[in-house]
């Protein structure tokens, strides 16, 4: 039993390079350094970028109500273009989601100990972006007061909704994601509030802490069923987090659109998520450890990890683009191969090949172990794939839809004001969240971490997560 | 569209015998700029009278329910926009739509209902509309004295039941908001009996002088009605005189039958008979009112099938037009050359037609011309009796006496050419017609000019000054729909009753007398020209009996009883002119063509009348300003054509403005590269430039310019090409919205066209081999695929639903767009918004060049809703708010739609609209009044399409199942076949074999548009087939 | 001290339900309101200008329906009576009665009565009366006892789902086209009402649809 | 507990409480404790003991039973629920398509089955652990902060009417740093 667990480690270290953990840490110090910066009192630069992102939200405010009151009309969608920055937002912010899941679950299922220290970060990520990514089925309808025609229940009409659709798809999807992330992350969250409550001074934050801890009181027979249910959530949410991308991509490739009908899809827009989803983790994890000095425990390890897995996932993404076009033009189908021939040549190349540049070309520089250990040279190359991601989403629904069929009715789609707003809004509105959250929740698993702790002390064994005798 | 019945007109509540201008009460609420649809709008005064009488202002009807007298129900076309808007509005506040408690709604019927009437089924009245004076018979559909729809009259031999585009957007202004509704003096409001008082007093010094100061400047009539009260004015004025006036005078036709034969005669051209057709620059396929009937009778032979065989048509002419889109080959000529092109045409038939010896071409002629000439000549020869040479209106009086001195020397007259007696009172509406008026303005020998013809201070040709010359007449009168350039430049204005208001009477080109009667009350009190020259006479009898009076005679037996039979049928039985041959006086036309000179080279400038708004006078008309021109696809302007070889040369692109100088006066004209055009000519259409009032669009609520005036460049003497044309470009870009950027098909199997040969040799259409049969050999399916997913069993159902368009016979007119905007209550969304891709006609007439530049080839193919059986944009949907009915419909539900748009993005066809906008917001009264009762209008945020019509057969449907039989073939139509003046459009169930539609189904010409995505449309196409000349190949 | 006293425990169980139950029991409500006579305004009274008693006309008088509401026969509307029709009876009948004044005055005054409508459907559902009453749907069956109302009111809930309801079944909806305005019919007993139904849809060859465009266009 | 209540005036349970210097200090405790005849213990840490379970003498959690049936009534529920509403209650003709089209059910139910399965695991987990639960008696002890940060807690319920001498006693020779008795008020 003891030598497997030797084992196991070993063949952990093999590849461990860089430390998980800097410094000698026990409990006590970890408890006080990890809850640091929720005592601490908020900065000029916290309150700056809370400012800003305010101001977004504001903006996306604004943006909402012109598009009630005007209609979608306010944008730049027209016939035949009919989706255009609406669902390119939404599933950019969706795949976003993803890599939280992807990171708290499956690198659980794995024993991924180098998970541990960012897995609170990313699934909060998750959980805001897809309260970005749920406005957009909700307002890109014309008449979002009738949304409620999309769930079942019975009317006087006696109509249902329409389950051929992928949109329904969606909402099930979309609205189950939120929910068990939710659940997820509170599951997790609940003996760090327990940890903030006892260790706060004041009692009003012991008191509102101590509301949302539930009184836990780190109970062995609550422990004993708590990682059983923590496991046992990782495990669902970890097919969830794959289903709903292939439902979103399910939107188009139910479709009959040439550019949008290809069966690729599924796991091509899963790896996209990821990717998009780990760059955005590094956009924000690089300043966050910067600035609430959590610098020892959220490690160049555990970027270096993450610089991989875009590497990785980079290269998926490029694969499925090389794919679409091969496929376009091995079908001999016409009109398949215009589109991707338009995507190339037609009046939005631009962000065509902006797209391949940010994600073909940039994640390449990860083979360098130099550029993986570089912070400013990932935080940049995490930008650029974040734009380079949403580039691809706007290439795959416009240029797809602004020339399809019939040449007759091609036409062209401009963006207009309340278009761009909605989107820097979005943007704005996840900001504001994150700070809050930064602000007020550890941004590590605290006691996850100090369970990693001790396992990296006397290391007997991985996390054992097999309950039982 | 139950059973077509004509009933009687309902003397009583809902028409009075004759429009009565309304009495004003006092000059002071005569404020200037009143808004639209309030107080002087239909029926607002006189319900607010009623209610505050009874019950004082509590009683008032809601404001959004207020709709003409006798209306029954009436508000289910009004509040069914206004409940629409509550959700798009309210609701979207409110949240839910349990939140809007709709008012009570008022229902207010008949004091005494008027016999005949059933409230809730609409009336047909059969009436005339008039282009130039020449009528063609119409059917208004009327709701309880609203009259919503314009349909052909079948018994009318012009109309044949079917229409152009203006006829059918004619309600549009009939209910324009904007129409003039104030009788005024020098911009003060005066009383209709004011005026007659004021003429009263100034009769007395024509009586003295006969009135030797009395002018009229009357539009091109062929009212009898007209003619005897001029007869009656001249009577008593001895020395007051007439002059007609038209910016598109047909005069040359006229001169070059006097040339050709001695006199004025009007030629009509049996195209049904014709096997070889040469246009020299006659677009007699446009579908305009008076000549309308011209493109059934060519369609008809261009079905391969037809026992005479297809006819063969050839176009020469400078710019793209309809008919040189239909042409099996065309000349790209200057106008200025076709006179010389003719002769030379007729030199080389002289060769083997003796009687056509001795003519000589101007100018020596060679390379492709001569190429066509002789190609042309031999054709031409070869079908004697036959054939047909047709000349274009805007041509010289000596290319029509050559074109018809060939047709008789091809033994063509009285076989494809007949003439009669014209039907119009003046054969001179252009600068003959007022030339000599113009003289006496100059000499100010004008005391009194009473105007009726349309607003000819803007449509006067530049070199007149018009305006200028109105200054000198004390006395100047106008009758005007709308307040406009002339009305300003007059002391007297009076607003006209429109023709659906007034009684008159008018014949159609070959004479057919129609009885014009008034379908609804003056909207805004106007006064019909019959009445205004009624008041320059002693005797106040109502045009109404004028009317009776002078057909009394007609009647053989009872009048009264056939009174009515006319007014019902719409014509008025043995009527027409009887036909005429004429002798042609040879002698005379070599004479003529004697004095010709080859004109000077250079670029010349052809105008011509507008596609859409003629010479202007439906520029007000939103309707048509919306509808894309049917060649170049451009709405709500007009451009500077340029062929593409002066494009090149000159590197002009789309949108370039351009500086057009023609002898000392110039205008800016945005370009359009134009395939198929001269590149020696500039071709511009007139009408456009003014600065108007845009009805029913979302963006523009100040009166805006719309398109560029270029009437200062027209000449009297050249009203309609001259040389000498300089193009400068000036700089600057001027945007322009068209409906469809792209031309070519990019070699996809869609509109397909074949020529005669190919399709002799195998008759299916090259996309698809014969339909094939499911088991039990009955049904046709769409779909030549073998599919991967079993069909829906339609055999249960009494109907099966389909359509079929005959792309051989498609002209592109567009009418068809507009009777679907006026069955459906399409709204207008304006230039602006068409061009950013959301306009919302349901029929997108889609336009396809092939071949090159230079000599392109044009194929139309109306795309709206296919109906497929596998619709892609049902299965995407929700909501279930687009799912199949039992008869294979594709319904568009739209209170279930939530505005996903999804379906218009699955949609191969792209055939589907979104309202981006609340277009149907804030419309006053009067246009609600457009509104038909039958169809939903629709609120911000839901999609809509082509429905098939669901309206009319649900009603047809109900009918024949009370009287529990089987909706018959052709018993039902949709508003787009209906009115097709070519019957390129068929619609009926193919459970019935015999049906028309089943036939079509059944041609081998038959291909479904992307049937390789197995969407079985229930709409299918017919290939458009072509006869070309093998030696032009 | 503790930093929460005992009770708590309660408490916070009890808001932890109450707070996923609210959104359920909102959301229920809302089912039972929409469903409610006042939902479907089954209950509101709509006054009339004109004290118009159908108990007297229809009860008393037996007057037919199709007397006043003469279109609804061919016609998708039932026809509301022109004024001349009311002062057919009352030229000669109560012609001095102070009930009647209105009427009169606008029949002289040749204005139409303002009547408010009770039987509203929404402006995109298109019902058409003739139909029905051609293939033996009766009025009482949508517009109840008529001959027992005082003042109109409406009587079924005119909803979307009551009108499919008889759409996909109506056979026991059906009667005799001699009794269709009859207030009082009643099928005779002896009779499978569902075989007199059937028969009657075969007589008058009754085929119900429930497609989208049957009714919205 | 009942007999109590029957007999004498209720009181509220009384704990002794211990803190140990590590996790493994209070895993082997726990086996001296129950040795000892003490069942009713508990260890309070901040984050899972290895082998804590086995020392508390736990067996199989319940929880993968609740998750399976959440699964199950979610699977076949959002199955049925489709069926019903396009197949059964109301067949449309969608484009063509069959009302009953397996393939296009499969997305929704396999999202209620985990929306189900979620839910369950989470509402049982709250259920089994007695959470919500402000109070314990084990918070009376001010030093009992220390349990979800750095400390390592064992506390023993003491059976009814037991003055909890022995059993701090037995703690304290087992090495606890910090014992204190608390009692369960009862307001």
């Amino acid at each position: 039993m003891a030598a497997e667990h030797a084992a196991a480690a070993d063949a952990a270290d093999s590849l461990d390079t860089a430390p998980l953990m800097l410094g000698k840490q026990d409990n006590t110090t970890l408890t006080g350094n990890l809850l640091a910066h929720v005592w601490a009192r908020p900065d000029k630069g916290w309150l700056l970028s809370f400012l800003i992102a305010l101001s977004g939200s504001g903006a996306l405010a604004l943006a909402i109500t012109v598009t009630l009151v005007e209609g979608i009309g306010a944008w730049g969608n027209n016939i035949p273009v009919g989706w255009a920055f609406d669902i390119t937002n939404f599933v950019w912010w969706i795949g976003i989601g993803h890599a939280g899941t992807l990171i708290s679950a499956i690198l659980f299922l794995f024993q991924q100990r180098w998970r541990t220290a960012i897995n609170r970060f990313s699934e909060a990520m998750t959980i805001f972006a897809v309260m970005c990514a749920g406005l957009f089925p909700l307002l890109h309808t014309g008449r979002p007061w009738f949304a409620y025609f999309m769930f079942p229940y019975p009317s006087t009409l006696q109509m249902w909704p329409q389950f051929k659709s992928p949109l329904i798809w969606d909402v099930f999807a979309v609205s189950t994601y939120f929910t068990v992330s939710l659940l997820f992350w509170y599951l997790g969250l609940i003996p760090d509030l327990a940890s903030l409550r006892d260790a706060s001074k004041s009692t009003l934050q012991r008191k509102v802490y101590g509301i949302f801890a539930l009184g836990w009181r780190g109970s062995g027979r609550h422990w004993h069923n708590y990682k059983v249910g923590y496991l046992l959530l990782a495990g669902l949410s970890t097919p969830l987090v794959v289903s709903v991308h292939t439902i979103v991509s399910f939107d188009f490739a139910v479709s009959l659109i040439p550019g949008w009908h290809t069966t690729i899809f599924p796991p091509y827009f899963v790896a996209g998520a990821v990717f998009s989803g780990f760059a955005m983790v590094m956009s924000w994890m690089v300043p966050a450890r910067h600035f609430l000095g959590l610098k020892h425990v959220i490690t160049m390890r555990h970027l270096e990890n993450m610089n991989k897995i875009i590497l990785a996932t980079g290269m998926l993404v490029s694969y499925g683009y090389l794919m679409e076009h091969f496929i376009a033009w091995y079908s001999g189908n016409q009109f398949e191969w215009f589109v991707f021939f338009n995507r190339a040549t037609g009046p939005y190349r631009g962000v065509y090949y902006l797209m391949l540049f940010c994600n073909v070309l940039t994640p390449q520089i990860f083979w360098f172990k130099r550029a993986r250990t570089s912070i400013p040279i990932m935080f940049i190359a995490s930008i650029l794939v974040n734009v380079g991601m949403w580039c691809e989403r706007f290439v795959i629904i416009v240029t797809s839809l602004h020339r399809d069929f019939l040449p007759a009715s091609w036409d062209m789609y401009y963006p207009t004001w309340v278009d761009i707003t909605l989107f820097l809004g979005t943007i704005g509105f996840f900001s504001t969240l994150f700070l809050l959250f930064l602000k007020f929740i550890p941004a590590v698993a605290v006691s996850e971490v100090k369970e990693l702790n001790e396992e990296l002390q006397h290391r007997p064994a991985p996390i054992t997560v097999v309950t039982g005798a | 569209m139950t059973t077509p019945r004509f009933p009687l007109p309902v003397l009583g509540t809902s028409v009075r015998p004759e429009p009565t201008a309304v009495e004003l009460p006092d000059e002071a609420s005569l404020a200037p700029g009143r808004e639209p649809g309030s107080e002087h709008g239909y029926g607002r005064t006189y319900w607010r009278s009623v209610e505050e009488q009874l019950h004082g202002e509590a009683a008032l009807p809601h404001r959004d329910q207020e709709f003409p007298p006798g209306a029954f129900d009436a508000p289910k076309g009004f509040a069914r926009r206004d409940f629409l808007q509550l959700m798009g509005a309210s609701v979207a506040l409110a949240g839910l739509t349990a939140c809007t408690e709709k008012p009570v709604e008022k229902i207010l019927a008949y004091t005494r209902a008027p016999d005949g009437m059933v409230p809730g089924n609409p009336l047909h009245y059969a009436t005339a509309l008039m282009n130039d004076g020449m009528a063609a018979g119409i059917l208004a559909t009327s709701w309880e004295g609203r009259p919503v729809k314009v349909e052909g009259n079948p018994t009318h031999p012009v109309s044949r039941g079917t229409t152009g585009p203006h006829a059918q957007a004619e309600l549009a202004t009939l209910y324009d908001p904007f129409r003039a509704r104030v009788l005024k003096e020098r911009g003060a409001g005066r009383s209709w009996r004011g005026f007659r008082e004021a003429m009263r007093q100034r009769s007395a010094a024509w009586e003295k002088d006969g009135g030797a100061g009395l002018r009229f400047l009357l539009a091109p009539s062929s009212s009898l009605l007209t003619a005897s009260l001029r007869d009656a004015i001249t009577q008593r004025f001895p020395k007051a005189r007439f002059h007609a006036w038209s910016a598109t005078p047909r005069d040359s036709v006229y001169e070059g039958t006097t040339l050709a034969f001695g006199k004025a005669l009007e030629p009509h051209h049996v195209l049904e008979k014709a096997d070889v057709v040469l246009s020299l620059d006659a677009d007699f396929l446009e579908a305009r009112a008076d000549t309308v009937d011209q493109n059934l009778g060519f369609a008809n032979r261009r079905d391969p099938r037809h026992p005479q065989g297809m006819n063969r048509l050839y176009v020469v002419e400078p710019r793209f037009s309809i008919t040189g889109g239909m042409a099996d080959h065309r000349l790209r000529l200057r106008s200025a050359d076709i006179e010389g092109f003719t002769l030379a045409l007729a030199a080389e038939l002289g060769k083997t037609v003796p009687a056509l010896a001795g003519y000589r071409s101007p100018a020596a002629i060679g390379g492709e011309r001569a190429k066509f000439i002789s190609a042309v000549a031999k054709d031409l020869a070869g079908r004697r009796g036959t054939s047909l040479v047709i000349a274009g209106e805007r041509q010289t009086a000596v290319t029509h006496a050559v074109a018809h001195a060939i047709n008789a020397g091809l033994g063509n007259l009285g076989a494809t050419v007949t003439f009669t007696e014209p039907a119009v009172l003046d054969t001179a509406t252009g600068r003959a017609g007022w030339e000599p008026l113009v003289e006496e303005l100059r000499a100010g020998k004008v005391d009194t000019l009473v105007i009726t013809a349309w607003n000819p201070v803007f449509t006067a040709p530049g070199d007149v000054d018009l305006q200028g010359l109105l200054k000198k007449v004390p006395n100047a009168i106008y009758l005007g729909l709308h307040d406009d350039e002339t009305s300003r430049a007059v002391n007297w204005f009076l607003p006209a009753a429109h023709p659906f208001e007034s009684w008159g009477d008018a014949r159609s080109r070959e004479g057919t007398l129609s009885i014009v009667q008034p379908l609804i009350q003056p909207l805004f009190g106007g006064i019909s020209e019959a009445e205004l020259l009624g008041a320059f006479l002693t005797d106040e009898t109502k045009p109404y009996d004028r009317l009776k009076a002078l057909h009394a005679e007609r009647a053989k037996s009872d009048f009264d009883s056939e009174w009515e039979t006319w007014l019902a049928s719409g014509v008025v039985p043995g009527t027409a002119s009887s036909a005429v041959t004429p002798a042609l006086q040879a002698d005379k036309v070599r004479a003529a063509v004697a004095q010709l000179r080859p004109p000077p080279g250079g670029l010349a400038l052809e105008l011509v009348h507008d596609y859409k708004i003629l010479d202007g006078r439906y520029a007000l008309n939103s309707w048509l300003q919306e509808l894309p021109d049917p060649i170049t696809k451009i709405t709500w302007d007009n451009v500077a054509q340029v062929g593409p070889g002066l494009a090149k040369e000159m590197g002009i692109e789309h949108g370039d403005l351009l500086l057009l100088t023609l002898s000392g006066r110039s205008v800016q004209v945005p370009a359009w590269v134009q395939p198929g055009h001269s590149d020696e000519a500039v071709t511009v259409s007139i009408g456009y430039g003014r600065k108007q009032q845009t009805l029913g669009v979302k963006d523009a609520d100040e009166p805006v310019v719309v398109g560029h005036d270029v009437y200062p460049l027209r000449s009297a003497a050249q009203p309609w090409f001259a040389t000498g044309l300089e193009v400068k470009k000036v700089g600057r870009s001027y945007p322009l919205s068209h409906t469809q950027v792209h031309n070519s098909t990019e070699g996809r199997p869609i509109a397909l066209m074949q020529s005669i040969e190919e399709f002799e040799k195998h008759p299916e259409a090259p996309e698809l081999r014969p339909p094939v049969k499911l088991a039990g050999g009955k049904e046709l399916e769409g779909s030549t695929l073998a599919s991967v997913q079993l069909g829906v069993d339609y055999s249960k159902q009494q109907y099966k639903w389909a359509m079929a368009v005959d792309m051989s016979r498609c002209t592109g007119c567009s009418a068809c767009v507009v009777a679907c905007q006026a069955e459906n209550n399409i709204p207008v969304v304006g230039k602006y918004q068409v061009g950013r891709g959301r306009e919302m006609q349901w029929i997108r007439m889609d336009r396809y060049y092939s071949g090159t530049a230079e000599s392109p080839e044009m194929v139309n193919q109306p795309m709206f809703c296919q109906h497929c059986e596998t619709a892609p944009c049902e299965y995407v949907c929700p909501v279930n708010a687009t799912v199949h009915s039992d008869e294979g419909l594709n319904d568009m539900v739209y209170n279930r739609c939530i505005g996903t748009r999804y379906c218009s993005n699955n949609c191969p066809y792209k055939v589907r609209h979104f309202n981006y906008l609340h277009w149907t917001q804030d419309k006053s009264q009067v246009e609600k009044m457009l509104m038909n009762p039958d169809v939903t209008v629709r609120a911000r945020g839901v999609m809509e399409k082509c429905t098939y019509c669901v309206q009319r057969i649900e009603r047809t449907r109900i009918a024949a199942r009370i009287e529990n039989r089987a909706i018959g073939d052709g018993e039902l139509r949709t508003a787009c076949q209906q009115v097709c003046p070519t019957n390129a459009l068929t619609f009926g169930s193919l459970h019935d074999p015999k049906s028309k539609v089943s036939e079509r189904h059944a041609d081998p010409r038959r291909f479904d548009v992307l049937h390789e995505l197995n969407t079985r449309p229930r709409t299918v196409y017919l290939t458009k087939i072509k006869n070309p000349n093998p030696e032009l190949g | 001290m503790p930093l929460f006293p005992r009770w708590t425990n309660t408490v916070s169980r009890l808001s932890g339900v109450i707070l996923l139950a609210l959104p359920a029991v909102a959301i229920a409500g809302l089912m039972i309101v929409v469903r409610s006579t006042w939902g479907t305004k089954q209950d509101r009274e709509v006054v009339q200008p004109i004290e118009f008693d159908h108990r007297h006309h229809v009860g008393d008088e037996g007057i037919d329906c199709r007397y006043c509401h003469y279109t609804v026969e061919k016609s998708p509307y039932p026809g509301m009576p022109s004024t001349t029709i009311c002062m057919s009876c009352h030229a000669q009948v109560w012609n001095k009665s102070p009930l009647l004044s209105l009427v009169r005055e606008y029949y002289f005054k040749d204005r139409p009565i303002p009547w408010n409508s009770v039987h509203n459907l929404p402006d995109y559902v298109y019902f058409n009366h003739a139909i029905h009453v051609n293939k033996g749907v009766g009025c009482v069956t949508c517009h109840g006892r008529v001959d027992q109302m005082a003042l109109v009111n409406q009587a079924a809930p005119l909803s979307m789902g009551w009108c499919v309801d008889c759409h996909r079944n109506p056979e026991p909806q059906l009667r005799p086209v001699e009794f269709i305005t009859s207030m009082t019919w009643k099928p005779d007993p002896s009779v499978d009402r569902q075989r007199l139904g059937a028969q009657l849809a075969q007589q008058y060859n009754v085929h119900t649809r429930i497609s989208c465009d049957t009714c919205h266009r | 507990m009942e007999h109590a209540a029957e007999h004498a005036a209720p009181i509220g349970k009384t704990f002794v409480l211990g803190r140990f210097p590590t996790g493994e200090a209070l895993v082997d405790a726990c086996y001296k404790v129950r040795e000892k005849g003490f069942d009713a213990i508990d260890t309070h840490s901040p984050y899972p003991l290895h082998g804590g379970d086995e020392a508390l003498g736990l067996g199989q959690s319940r929880v993968p039973r609740i998750a399976l049936t959440g699964g199950l009534t979610g699977m076949f529920g959002g199955y049925l629920m489709m069926v019903y509403m396009n197949a059964f209650n109301w067949p449309l003709n969608v484009g063509g398509r069959p009302p009953h089209a397996p393939p296009s059910f499969i997305p929704i139910t396999f999202e209620t089955t985990v929306l189900l399965a979620s839910l369950s695991i989470f509402f049982g987990l709250l259920a089994l652990m007695r959470l919500p639960q402000p109070y314990h008696a084990v918070f009376e002890h001010e030093g009992f902060r220390s349990a979800v940060n750095d400390g390592f807690w064992l506390s023993v319920a003491l059976p009814p009417g037991s003055d909890g001498k022995d059993a701090s006693a037995l703690l304290q020779q087992l090495g606890a740093k910090e014992i204190s008795t608390v009692q369960e008020s009862l307001e």
